[in-house]
């Protein structure tokens, strides 16, 4: 447990002492902090597993009364990939400070680390309604580093992600007010399925699909997220949205009673469907490089919402290592896929799709990650992407009745090709190549190659995670 | 009988402010019914028996928020740019779909004023190990001291967030001997009124939050009369102010963890010198977050 | 009705009065007043909820002094960045007839 | 761990280590690049042959890795994966060197030949592959690896055709998926077995077996170009001639139909196909496809236009074969896998001469051509002739064995289609030779290679001959144990425990 407090106390203390010193190579001292939470995490991760899951009560007091923090290996592996992405994203940055907006993005950048790690370990439904803030406000403050174009999107976001928190705030009230305490593990013995906790959840969720983009509640994403600067687009897309979606989970596969489940699954299922389509419609038609990967975001996020509704709908834990392996994947893909976007659009000194004529010439390895990168989304082998539409399909095909959902999945895959190869095709274009405005700069190209290099190979270490995750579904 | 009556007209009474707070003929009647819709619910918190909540809602909601609430119409284009609201016919959609909610939300709330919360008797059961006698104290600083720490980094981000939105001129109220006069008194009083609640708030209704809201009205009366120079971020010693809250509380938390019992385990005995350490360092960063909230480091226009 | 409940009613009427405004207005400081009365209809709803006991729930009391502050918070930075985003559509609006 | 076990793994980088160090190499670097490539392709044959030995020898190879829940990545040398091996290997050569020569001092050579040798390695990972989660992956590398060559010169019409490839292969790819998928949940990730391994399974998973067989069929079929799936192949027909020459009997093509010998015999066995009876649509289908593709080769007055048409005719042999679940018939198939890969590559060799020399890209621009290049003409026509079907090329020994097994399994109405497309061939073939030998030379408005020694640049002409002669051989000593159709008899008769 020491390790990952350590994991949460580092990105924390940085952040603060970046605000007070102000020291000269803040990107430097971001990098070895982020690394050094790293190994704490992985520490973490290995306890987790060895020793199981544990309990922290905070402040030593006795289960009702005290916050606590729960350290299991999903956790832990939130936490191990948390601070690997910050550091992936971090590398960059140094190297290429265009990507960072301004002097500010570093601390608020560790701050975003440590309230998603606080996020990951709270057991604590009104600790988990600070750390949203936390998390909202620190997104909203990264966004609005990219200066005078991103303040309606930066404010508009604001709005939504606080009306989100109150509506998720109402059904914590709720919950309170009904069975009186506010820990999760608690709660999980105590709820029924009456008239109060329905409207609870139903608040909680409308709330934390808002906050996650997820669709029908998604329009306030892509703006945002294409308007923020590239490192902060990588981080916004990669993890911040990922914690609303921790918090679904945990309330409606801990708390919610089964038969709530049961019937909130099918929705949910329903609306990934949904997702997958429209997102990638829209991607399919966006002008814009990054509202293009934007978009993809929402498409992708359909996968996860539709392993989370159909986890619920048929109480099959098998969904839940294909849910957190469509998180980590998506993460890794899409921090690789707005880096290579970010490093194309200043090269080429456009932000159109149409100018990446050529691309594959004149950038090939940003061109080369963004493919990478869109083959883990449309779920190639061997990437992870793939190995987590793999299980997503195990359970599906076992009765002929659940084959339609695979029918979903095999639409959301062909959509999600066609938006990558439309750019991928695009670069190959030598008729009419688009000149360069800058000269290309080959490690940051590198750099960005990195997390798709990883995400490629994720299947390949398929077996440990999937232990890990198993360990999450025991 | 009596009370039903005053419930019934301060519920009016603040639903009748809030709608004029939305809806009101412009912005200005808008911003002062939302003003006095605060005080109103301080109000309610005192009847409700909530002090704590009163005196934080008098500090914070209504005053500061009402500062900022100007200082922001100050610098509204006029309503004439923008469309005031959207038609009627959307605003009666919305309802449409509002109204059936509140019927959700009766219904979902209505089993609960039955039900008996059991977590009282186990905070006063405790509270002698507390280290400080007032219970809602207790539960802020020793129960769920990780709350307020968090809470203390949400007001740190909202700071660095305003930050980036550049330095905005700040229109001095042409400084009126008058205004000058009442800050000069009115300033002290205020310093001294956030100390006796700070001090007291181990004991009664009081504490951190509320001391530093009203030690940042104080300043911000001070700064809005050109009392004191403005506050510059790039002066170290203020950022220390304002991060001391966080770096105290953080740094117990890590000592207690690496030391103690564990994270914000107070050592046994130590508790009540911890907390009112904790209490009067977050005081001060608090007063210092909100005042550069609200005033921010903008330039004075006026000299 | 306990008097109790008849504070949730109100709370969560406001909350939704809050909500309507939050759907339909669309001048930014409007907006910005209507999270904010969402935010006092949730406090009002948990307070009343502390109030069931006598002396009234510490805890809840203190969570909502907590959210009272989060409230203030992003109230400030969201004042902030409406003053600015309209500001700059303000003088985007006066230079589009030059160019 | 001993060789055996890392053999399969080696062919397999023998071009994939060579084709990503290519892409870091620059332009310039021309002696070092075509260094690389040989290098890779000979290592890459020593192995193969090595392999051929061990297996006649009765050896094991096989290499796993951990890959997914229950199915690992599988690379095994068995006899059917090492026809298809040997076939790819020896073409990949002949290619190299044309596409060397084909290319000389032209653009973006370095991500030319990356691709190409990317693309072989997905090939060969593809016939090496032990199970079907193994034989997915590399199908979709194949069709990655496989677009940049399509759209290699960037022009519009280039795009185009890559796009329609893409939408193609794509589709199909995410059908195999789900098929593969399907299968998984049935019976495990078994490795691939003579006789299949799906036979207890049928009974009780009817419906999902057929759905199963459909899918893999249509996504198989895409790269097969069984109609009406065919559609890209025409368009692709933009690319060098080397890429053509690598789609239509190196590798894509190729790869569709193994994967569909694959599946009938090693996953689903003839047996269990019976038993569902899904080899009866197959067979019409390829029927369809025979005579179709014929039909439209006939049309087309653009010659590469007409040879793809005419490889879309003549791939369906093997799917032919395959449906007639026949001993006889099945050596058909398989052998028509290698026999059609090697004619129908050398006529693109020579279709690439033609249009690299004197720019003959259209049927009447032919006239006269055999005075001008006799040697390529003679490759052409030994092509040609083979295609048709006239003893002793290689041609006529597989459609004399699909004949064979047609009357075998009573299907005696196949004979028909084959004697009809046999028709249609010399319908479409001999008014080229008709042309090339005996009509009037015209007046080629570019000739490239008067001044040489060589009738063309060597590096075009070599590989045709080559691939022409060795078309004659096979066909010549069809009866010897190591020639295609012996192999092919031993492949046929673990199939069948004859």
């Amino acid at each position: 447990m020491n390790a990952a407090l350590l994991s949460l106390s580092l990105p924390l203390l940085a952040a603060l002492l970046l605000v007070l010193l102000r020291p000269a190579r803040s990107g430097l001292c971001v990098i070895l902090m982020s690394a050094a939470s790293l190994v704490a995490a992985a520490f973490a991760l290995q306890q987790a597993i060895s020793l199981g899951p544990q309990l922290l009560q905070i402040g030593g007091w006795e289960t009702p009364l005290a916050i606590r923090f729960q350290l299991t290996p999903l956790t832990a592996l939130l936490m191990v990939f948390t601070a690997g992405l910050h550091l992936l994203v971090a590398l960059y940055a140094a190297r290429s400070p265009h990507a960072t907006g301004n002097e500010d993005y570093w601390p608020l950048s560790c701050l975003l680390h440590a309230s998603l790690v606080a996020l990951w370990l709270s057991a604590d439904l009104f600790n988990l309604y600070v750390t949203l803030e936390l998390l909202s406000l620190c997104a909203v403050a990264l966004v609005a580093l990219a200066g005078r174009k991103a303040y309606r999107p930066a404010f508009n976001y604001l709005m939504l992600s606080l009306a989100g928190s109150l509506a998720y705030l109402f059904g914590v009230a709720l919950f309170y007010g009904r069975y009186g305490v506010l820990d999760v593990l608690v709660l999980a013995e105590l709820t029924e399925a009456d008239n109060t906790t329905r409207l609870a959840l139903l608040l909680m969720s409308v709330g934390l699909m808002l906050k996650a983009a997820l669709w029908p509640l998604h329009l306030w994403l892509p703006p945002a997220h294409s308007g923020a600067p590239t490192a902060v687009s990588a981080l916004l897309s990669a993890l911040v949205v990922k914690g609303p979606i921790y918090i679904l989970w945990l309330i409606w596969s801990q708390i919610a009673p089964p038969e709530l489940g049961r019937q909130a699954g099918f929705l949910f299922a329903g609306a990934g469907i949904l997702a997958l389509i429209s997102g990638g419609w829209s991607a399919l038609r966006a002008p814009r490089l990054k509202m293009l990967v934007a978009y993809s975001t929402v498409a992708q996020l359909g996968y996860a919402l539709l392993a989370l509704g159909l986890l619920l709908h048929w109480q099959e834990p098998r969904m839940e290592a294909a849910l957190w392996l469509f998180i980590l994947a998506h993460g890794l893909a899409k921090v690789s896929m707005f880096l290579a976007a970010g490093e194309l659009q200043r090269v080429l000194g456009t932000r159109r799709v149409r100018a990446l004529k050529g691309a594959s010439q004149n950038m090939p390895v940003a061109m080369a990650t963004f493919a990478v990168a869109g083959g883990s989304l449309i779920g190639l082998p061997p990437s992870g992407g793939f190995l987590a539409k793999w299980l997503l399909l195990q359970p599906l095909f076992e009765q002929p009745q659940h084959w339609p959902w695979a029918f979903g999945v095999l639409l959301g895959t062909l959509m999600s090709a066609a938006y990558v190869f439309r750019v991928v095709a695009l670069g190959f274009d030598r008729a009419r190549p688009n000149p360069l405005s800058v000269k290309p700069d080959p490690v940051a190209q590198w750099l960005a190659m990195l997390p798709a290099l990883l995400v490629l190979s994720l299947a390949l270490i398929s077996e440990p995670l999937l232990l890990w995750l198993g360990g999450v579904a025991r | 009988m009596t009370e039903w009556l005053f419930d019934g007209v301060l519920g009016l009474l603040l639903l009748g402010l809030a709608f004029g707070a939305l809806h009101g003929r412009n912005l200005y009647t808008s911003v002062l019914l939302f003003i006095a819709f605060g005080l109103a619910l301080a109000l309610i918190w005192a009847r409700l028996g909530a002090a704590d909540l009163a005196l934080a809602e008098a500090a914070i909601g209504a005053g500061l928020t009402g500062v900022l609430l100007f200082t922001a119409l100050a610098r509204q284009p006029g309503p004439a740019d923008l469309p005031d609201a959207t038609g009627t016919r959307l605003r009666l959609g919305a309802a449409a779909v509002v109204l059936p909610m509140l019927i959700l939300l009766v219904q979902g709330l209505a089993p609960l004023s039955a039900v008996e919360p059991r977590m009282p008797a186990l905070i006063t059961l405790h509270l002698d190990e507390a280290g400080v006698s007032h219970p809602v104290t207790a539960v802020l600083l020793n129960y769920r001291a990780w709350d307020t720490l968090l809470e203390l980094a949400v007001l740190l981000l909202a700071l660095l967030g305003a930050r980036q939105l550049g330095p905005r001129p700040l229109e001095l109220a042409e400084p009126w001997p008058l205004l000058r006069a009442w800050a000069r008194v009115l300033a002290p009083l205020l310093v001294l009124a956030a100390g006796y609640i700070l001090w007291r708030g181990a004991s009664a209704p009081g504490g951190a939050f509320q001391a530093g809201a009203l030690l940042a009205s104080g300043v911000v009366l001070l700064r809005l009369s050109g009392l004191v120079p403005r506050l510059r971020w790039s002066f170290t010693p203020l950022r220390l102010l304002v991060l001391g809250g966080l770096l105290v509380f953080i740094g117990v938390a890590l000592m207690t963890a690496w030391l103690g019992e564990g994270w914000l385990t107070y050592p046994s005995g130590a508790a009540k010198l911890l907390i009112v350490l904790i209490e009067s360092v977050a005081t001060l960063s608090i007063a210092a977050s909100l005042s550069l909230l609200v005033v921010g480091e903008g330039e004075d226009v006026s000299s | 009705m306990t008097s109790s409940l008849f504070w949730m009613i109100i709370g969560a009427t406001l909350w939704l009065l809050g909500l309507h405004g939050l759907l339909t207005l669309r001048q930014a400081l409007r907006r910005i007043i209507a999270f904010n009365l969402m935010g006092s209809g949730v406090f009002l709803v948990m307070i009343a909820l502390a109030a069931r006991s006598q002396p009234s729930d510490p805890l809840l009391v203190a969570l909502v002094v907590t959210g009272l502050v989060v409230a203030v918070s992003a109230t400030a930075l969201a004042l902030r960045l409406a003053g600015v985003a309209q500001g700059q559509e303000h003088s985007k609006g006066q230079q589009e007839p030059r160019q | 761990m001993n060789w055996t076990h890392w053999l399969p793994l080696a062919i397999v980088l023998s071009s994939l280590v060579p084709g990503l160090l290519i892409f870091t190499l620059h332009e310039k670097q021309h002696r070092l690049r075509v260094t690389l490539n040989l290098c890779g392709v000979v290592i890459k044959l020593l192995l193969v042959v090595a392999m051929i030995y061990g297996v006649s020898k009765g050896l094991e190879f096989r290499f796993s890795l951990p890959f997914l829940p229950g199915a690992p990545l599988v690379l095994q040398g068995d006899a059917l994966s090492l026809l298809f091996v040997a076939l790819s290997s020896v073409l990949w050569l002949a290619t190299t060197i044309y596409a060397i020569g084909y290319l000389e001092n032209s653009p973006l050579q370095s991500r030319f030949f990356g691709y190409f040798s990317l693309c072989v390695s997905a090939t060969v990972g593809l016939a090496l592959a032990g199970n079907l989660v193994s034989f997915l992956l590399f199908y979709e590398m194949l069709t990655l690896a496989t677009f940049p060559l399509v759209v290699h010169r960037g022009t519009p019409e280039a795009l185009r055709a890559g796009r329609v490839y893409l939408a193609y292969t794509v589709g199909g790819g995410a059908l195999v998926l789900m098929g593969v998928a399907l299968l998984h949940g049935l019976a495990g990730g078994q490795d691939f077995q003579p006789g299949g391994y799906l036979l207890p399974a049928v009974g009780e998973h009817d419906l999902a077996l057929r759905v199963a067989f459909v899918l893999l069929v249509a996504g198989l079929g895409v790269k097969a170009a069984l109609i009406p799936l065919h559609g890209w192949l025409p368009k692709a027909m933009v690319a060098p001639a080397p890429v053509s020459a690598l789609l239509h009997a190196v590798a894509v093509v190729k790869a569709g139909a193994f994967g569909i010998i694959r599946v009938v015999y090693d996953v689903y066995g003839a047996e269990a196909m019976g038993q569902l009876d899904m080899a009866g649509p197959l067979l019409w289908l390829a029927a369809a496809t025979i005579l179709y593709g014929s039909m439209r080769a006939l049309q087309q007055q653009e010659l590469k236009k007409r040879l793809a048409y005419s490889t879309i005719s003549q791939v369906s042999y093997v799917t032919l074969g395959v449906a007639l679940l026949g001993p006889i018939a099945a050596v058909g198939g398989l052998v028509h896998l290698v026999h059609q890969g090697l004619m129908k590559v050398t006529l693109f060799y020579c279709a690439g001469n033609f249009a690299e020399t004197l720019g003959i890209h259209r049927v009447r621009e032919m006239d006269g051509v055999g005075r001008r290049m006799p040697l390529t003409m003679t490759a052409f026509s030994i092509g040609a002739l083979g295609m048709i079907g006239i003893p002793p090329i290689a041609g006529f020994v597989s459609k004399w064995a699909l004949g064979m097994g047609a009357l075998e399994v009573g299907q005696d109405w196949v004979l028909l289609v084959l004697m009809g497309s046999a028709l249609l061939n010399a319908g479409y073939f001999l008014p080229l030779l008709w042309r090339g030998w005996f009509a009037e030379p015209a007046d080629w408005h570019e000739d490239n290679w008067r001044e040489e020694r060589w009738e063309t640049h060597w590096m075009l002409l070599l590989p045709a001959i080559f691939t022409a002669f060795l078309s004659v051989l096979v066909g010549v000593l069809a009866g010897t144990a190591l020639s295609p159709l012996g192999w092919a008899q031993l492949i046929v008769n673990r199939e069948f425990e004859i």
